[in-house]
């Protein structure tokens, strides 16, 4: 199962262990913290909600997508859900490779691919209110309804 | 009868997170007014709709049994 | 100790606990395995050597480099030597940022510093020989018998 | 005397990692030759020297009780 949802903590080296191999040369991943200050705002804590059967379709496309582009790699991706603290991990991406380029871009692939089409959200609850977080990515929604083709694919 | 999952901000205002609604033949597009109507939910124009766990479009017509998720802008990761 | 040397297995964890800061969003790791199979060539395991006391002198310079590109950034590095088999870990490298993409930027840029400018060596042990590798960055070798500015700076 | 430090092959070429020899008042490049001379090392033209820890040209002046070391391309990572 390299591709999960999780309720409990993530072990950032059982999530290597999964992409490990004799002919890769280089690892790299890619671990998202809960960080206290975002815009001058001091966040107390997140709580992440997923769909989560769809979120895990969602990780393993990324995976395949990945596999297509860089066929040597080995991706394993474990998102957590629930109540997050200062400093708590919300996602670990492990991607092994044979040369450090493909590790770095491949990796660098999935968290933008996770921001886009994977169906997971955050609340950030602040000392003076709460908020569920929209498209980080700061493009516009899709009035299309959905990605378009080219979204999806890129 | 159809499914309708709704998450996050979507949740929150319904106050639950699953509904069951007479759908069938719907576009998505209709589902969405309908959900606007009977529930006074708010800004589904913007959301993307996911049917059986696949994105769908506004187009997409949904049947009897099929599970409909609409899925605001995502922030995982 | 952010920056050392190891003659023992690195613990992944470890120097990544280094890096974890409550103004972190983004740890990014790099791990430098052994890979088995090298331009056709079967590895059978190989040997790091260094220049111990310059080495961690470089790594460190490689970290106040860093800290001068990407002021917000935390970095850790350690790097093992003595002999290493198939999959063992030569080197952990660890960045912590505010936003991802500079903690992406960051440890890549860490990596090609090292390989520029720490004094690491590695032999490798195939079946039918052995041989210490030169620079793997196949760029020429400097005539003027060290780095010109613009390559330890850049 | 300055401490000579030698690294992967140079080290295997002359037998051991560190030789004292009587080089104060050398530039790096007079070292080299020295040091091809008397112990017949070769390929020492392309190597960068390091003295007490830091990079050094070949117009560097070695001094009595200084480190230089001798710096192959390197490999780690």
């Amino acid at each position: 199962m390299n591709f999960e949802l999780s309720k409990k903590p993530i072990d950032i080296q059982s999530v290597i262990d999964k992409v490990v191999s004799r002919n890769a040369g280089a690892v790299t991943t890619f671990i998202g913290t809960v960080r206290e200050m975002t815009k001058g705002k001091k966040t107390l804590f997140l709580i992440y909600d997923a769909y989560e059967a769809m979120a895990v379709k969602k990780l393993e496309q990324i995976g395949a997508e990945i596999s297509e582009r860089w066929p040597d790699a080995n991706t394993a991706i474990t998102h957590r859900t629930g109540k997050l603290e200062i400093t708590d991990i919300a996602v670990v991406i492990a991607v092994s490779t044979p040369h450090r380029n493909d590790a770095y871009e491949a990796n660098r692939y999935a968290i933008e691919r996770i921001k886009e089409i994977v169906p997971i959200w955050k609340k950030e609850h602040w000392e003076d209110g709460e908020k569920w977080i929209g498209n980080q990515l700061e493009t516009v929604e899709y009035p299309a309804g959905k990605p378009e083709k080219e979204d999806l694919d890129d | 009868m159809i499914k309708v999952l709704l998450f996050a901000h979507l949740k929150d205002a319904l106050g639950k997170e699953e509904v069951s609604i007479d759908a069938a033949g719907l576009t998505i597009a209709a589902v969405k007014e309908k959900l606007a109507a009977d529930f006074k939910l708010e800004g589904l124009d913007a959301v993307m709709a996911a049917v059986n766990e696949e994105f769908a479009d506004e187009d997409t017509v949904v049947t009897d049994g099929d599970i409909v998720a609409f899925i605001p802008p995502v922030s995982g990761g």
